[in-house]
């Protein structure tokens, strides 16, 4: 565990709180669709909680966020409320997306947050895209785009880091390296396995970070948001994590082994930040008894909103396919 | 039922339509996303690379626009490649291949290329997967000269059409409606390839001729026995090829009926409905009492909630209203 | 002519649009493939990289996903992009960016956000560029909800219809025909934003209505002309938005005139030209005196010869014989 | 200069004639575009014949090639008739795609030479299926795909390459590195602009040569041919080039001086390799003289072939939009 001189208790708190309440919302989630209550396709991000949490307690309100279908997580640790993002995944009309998008496509404008794009790869040219306008109208921003690593094979990836680098954009790249896209081993879809190494090929300043410490990836990420800020173009980080759940709620999980799936959950970033700072004295007992307890509560608060909140009327079906303004 | 028939579904007629192909044709493999160790995102491919092996049931990186554009290149080159796109809308990824590759290189070289490929995609709507999974664009494919473009909406069809497919020498692409990878029922156990061209009378009826493909089959289906019980008799006829469109089976069925509704799950403006509506009333204008009537899906990227997902596309309840609409005015 | 009308060409006519954009809103830039340096692959944006600086004038990498993709998320942040694609045949590498992501972001997020991007591509024949520069998809897009298609005939509208695209919250796409950028005439030296929604009447007749847009403007306009000297007077609407279409205008001038010719260089099936001829007959089949007639491209990738480009749109000649058959039936 | 020990008086006529049959043939061609025998985009080779003669040497009959727009010269090296070819530029019926295709898109079957592909980056994916073909048929051949290194920014390299390079397929990409993409300098358009350290990336083996110099190229092709061959995988070849003329017959070059140009000219890879190939005794006055007859005489013939060549019927307009047989 990379030990930060500067860690208060406070800071602790937050971090280890934040990944607890994603964790006890994702797992609500998978009770959720198995009551069928939550629909369509599921990605849970249990496993890869430090990832999120790492990189958005990094993040400023200028900055924006564009991430992938496995998104819930990362909403939350951006700090969208939990009940919207949960009326969101019933579908219902008080979810961020007035439950059009589902829990692939969590948009929230308060939070900056650009989706939940369920197109592999297809949200990095977006990044980019709101980059180069915070660089041409000068502000403070970073796009920070957070993808799988199965995304970098894709031809969008490849264009844009290209245009990023290029244009010494303001973005930061989240791989989140899983080592999995879908069924598929990194193996055996990459030429060149290190992912970090690749970003660097576009001449990209480019670093791997341990995925499940959490603290290790809040360094990385506020050292990258230092670089970018202070003009110094892109950084992408890889972030070396683990899926401890299927792949979505239809995945037998043919391709990979149990004992593999065990060994990564000995590096459970939940479990491995808790020891670690109840050892070094940050955190106590109290704390964690206390936050498990408020992530429950808030949880269950969520799910109560969800299950209020009435469903977008029919009437109201061709709504915001065109739009008769842009919201200010 | 027969000794000869069995049970299955539409997802293991389209696999053992694979095996078959992979048994028939040395040249024939099948290439994408997932489609081996995972067994397909729909698992219809389950099983497949533990009988074939890897080079043949051959997993690629999320890559869309590469790999369709190897399985042409690979079809150019004497393979017989079925390519496995997830989703319609990822295929838009791929539309430059498929589009400027594989659909002008036949003509484009004075006929010296063939591309005898075929890629199979998942459509439709229906499992709450909301807009960037869950279109309908097979209609729209259909626009483009060089392809050909099948929708098999019955367990014979997601048997057959696959190797009648493979022998064609042009690209084509084979449409499954998600909905319908469940779809339960009975083969015959020797049953093999069927033409794909023509259309098919699904049930013969006077009052009005329903004009559908794909996903919407059944649901045209289940309308028009409702139809029945009000003394409506709808004649169904499913498409199965967009393109080429089988003019001579619609306007015959609407030349006996007089009426058409045309069903489709993809957006109405500029979809498939239109040029069937337009090539009726070129052939058959004078043959018609009403005009043709379109169903189609709303022109709404596909919500994720369920109730706003049934009302984007046309149900069996909504089909048989404008049925009922079309044969009694008000 | 007046002093206040001055000669121009649809090119500069473009050029000029896109410099009085930069001019009133800063937030506007021009992005693509060579419009800075290289001016522009067809000159349209010659001269404005020394007025406005490269950053405003961005010329791209050969990265058609990236750079459109980059304009929807500068759009979503506050700018108002001009994306150039150099052509239709090359937006199919973006075609995820448009479809899955401009098209459906604001429905996808409940209405949060906005798109408010302007993508121009040239689009058509008649340069003898062949199969893979040639095309006419702007009929395709215009089956996208979530989009709007512009396709503008005149100065006039080259002229205005990009500041009114611009100022629209939506994604527009602005298809300029290859063979009308050395169209020259006059035009008020005020001309400025025009409204882009609406067909014109660009010629009034009684006899039969023609429905075009684009490249095949002038065409019919010809054959208008040659027809009057046969005593056929022709009315000819200019569509100029694709998506949303016009019903009322052409609905209006089908009343009157009961017959009418639909002129499109697509491809013919499912082509725009089948949706307004299922429209046509969904709202005036009972004031039709006859089926509502199509002259599309034929449905073929553009050969290069010039008699077989020639061949593969319409022409004034072909389109005159076919109004003449349809007023005139033998 | 490259000096290659067994290089003997044939080779280097052959090497000299074949790209003085080139140039000679795309002098010819932007006459005839003045005149309007050729219409449409012409995008000439002249100053880059040293890559595809080069290349081409190398080859067997069963490689396949696939090319870009600028394929004219291509595909001569290739050894596809010029006569054929030449047609092709009038659209005649004579022409190697009967007319259809024009300058941009030459198909000749005999030549395994797979177009002419006019989408920039287009016809890497093509490359990597017919090598895959030829890998699964257990076939000796190699895809040859020649792109310039304005491609090199498209997903569809990226793509290829990561396929190419993972399933270790006979393919040999020659990216004829000719500093500008229409009107945009590499340093415009390359965040990194040394491409063979870009190819590289993909794990693949990749050299940087001088295409300036028609015996480098033909060494780096065979050496890269070999190591295909043998099963190591695919080759990348950087060819260092430039083109002398505009990009297509539209373009006023404002984006490059007249100096540059004349730099370039100074290394023209016809006279370099005549002159020194006479200083070295292997090519007398005479052979040079012979070479340029003949090339005209060669393209005089072709002009005729295609002036006498008919037009398609109209009447078979739809002809080959769908095939009713694979050709055998
Ligand atoms: C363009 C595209 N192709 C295929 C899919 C189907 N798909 C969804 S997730 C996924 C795997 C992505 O893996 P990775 O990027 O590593 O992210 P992870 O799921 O591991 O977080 C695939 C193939 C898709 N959504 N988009
Ligand atoms: C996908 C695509 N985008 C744009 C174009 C237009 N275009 C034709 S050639 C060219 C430049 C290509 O440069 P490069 O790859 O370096 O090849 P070169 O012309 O220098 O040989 C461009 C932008 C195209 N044909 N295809
Ligand atoms: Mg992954
Ligand atoms: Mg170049």
């Amino acid at each position: 565990m990379t030990a930060k001189p500067r860690l208060t208790h406070n800071h602790a708190r937050r971090l280890l709180g934040q990944m607890m309440r994603i964790r006890v919302f994702e797992e609500r989630c998978a009770e959720l669709y198995t009551q069928q209550k939550i629909r369509g396709f599921l990605h849970l991000y249990i496993g890869e909680e430090a990832n999120a949490v790492g990189t958005m307690e990094a993040l400023t309100p200028q900055d924006s966020v564009v991430a992938t279908y496995r998104d819930h997580g990362h909403a939350l640790a951006r700090g969208v409320a939990m009940g919207p993002v949960m009326a969101e995944m019933y579908g219902k009309a008080g979810g961020t997306s007035r439950g059009r998008g589902g829990s692939m496509h969590i948009f929230d404008r308060p939070a900056r947050f650009y989706g939940g794009n369920a197109i592999v790869g297809g949200g990095l040219p977006l990044a980019v895209g709101l980059a180069l306008a915070e660089k041409m109208a000068k502000g403070s921003g970073v796009a920070v785009c957070l993808f799988g690593e199965g995304a970098v094979a894709e031809g969008e990836f490849h264009e844009s880091l290209n245009l990023a680098a290029l244009w010494k954009l303001p973005v930061l790249f989240v791989c989140e390296n899983n080592l999995y896209a879908m069924g598929s081993a990194i193996e055996r879809t990459e030429s060149e396995t290190d992912i970090h190494l690749k970003a660097a090929s576009y001449r990209i300043d480019s670093r791997r970070v341990d995925g499940m410490d959490v603290v290790a990836v809040e360094a990385a990420a506020r050292g990258a948001l230092e670089h970018i800020r202070g003009g110094g173009g892109p950084v992408f980080l890889e972030c070396m994590t683990y899926r401890f759940r299927a792949h979505s709620m239809f995945d037998a999980q043919l391709y990979r082994d149990k004992e593999e799936i065990e060994r990564w959950k000995e590096r459970d970033p939940i479990k491995r930040f808790q020891t670690w700072a109840l050892s070094a004295g940050l955190l106590h007992d109290s704390d964690v008894t206390a936050l498990s307890a408020e992530a429950v509560i808030e949880v269950d608060a969520a799910v109560a909103f969800a299950e209020a909140s009435p469903w977008e009327p029919l009437a109201d079906l061709e709504k915001h396919v065109l739009m008769d303004k842009v919201p200010a | 039922m027969s000794a000869a028939r069995r049970k299955t579904t539409y997802r293991e007629a389209v696999r053992d339509a694979i095996r078959e192909a992979m048994l028939r044709d040395p040249r024939v493999f099948l290439m994408g996303e997932d489609v081996g160790r995972y067994g397909g995102c729909y698992a219809v491919s389950k099983g497949l690379l533990q009988e074939f092996g890897e080079e043949r049931i051959r997993d690629t990186p999320l890559s869309e626009s590469g790999f369709v554009g190897a399985g042409i290149g690979a079809a150019l080159n004497g393979m017989r490649p079925i390519v496995e796109v997830m989703s319609v809308n990822f295929s838009l990824l791929a539309l430059d291949q498929i589009v400027n590759n594989a659909a002008t290189i036949p003509h484009m070289s004075g006929g010296q290329f063939a591309v005898p490929l075929v890629i199979r995609m998942a459509t439709g709507s229906g499992r709450q997967l909301a807009a960037q999974h869950s279109h309908s664009l097979e209609g729209w494919y259909a626009h483009i000269p060089g392809l050909k473009v099948l929708a098999p909406a019955t367990l014979e069809d997601a048997r057959g059409m696959l190797w009648s497919a493979l022998e064609d020498p042009n690209p084509v692409l084979i449409f499954e409606h998600v909905q319908l990878y469940n779809m339960e029922g009975e083969l015959d156990a020797a049953a093999g390839a069927v033409p794909i061209s023509g259309a098919a009378i699904r049930r013969p009826g006077r009052d009005l001729s329903i004009v559908t493909y794909g996903g919407s089959l059944s649901k045209c289906l289940a309308a028009a026995t409702a139809l029945a019980g009000e003394g409506i008799e709808a004649e169904v006829i499913d498409l199965r090829s967009l393109r080429p469109l089988d003019d001579a089976t619609i306007m015959a069925s609407v030349a006996r009926t007089r009426r058409v509704l045309i069903v489709d799950e993809g957006w109405r403006s500029g979809g498939i409905s239109a040029e069937i509506s337009a090539r009726i009333v070129e052939q058959a204008f004078y043959e018609l009492d009403a005009p043709p009537a379109r169903l189609c899906g709303v022109e709404v990227p596909i919500p994720y909630p369920k109730h706003l997902e049934d009302a984007s596309v046309p149900q069996a309840e909504s089909i048989r209203a404008a049925a009922r609409a079309l044969v009694r005015p008000t």
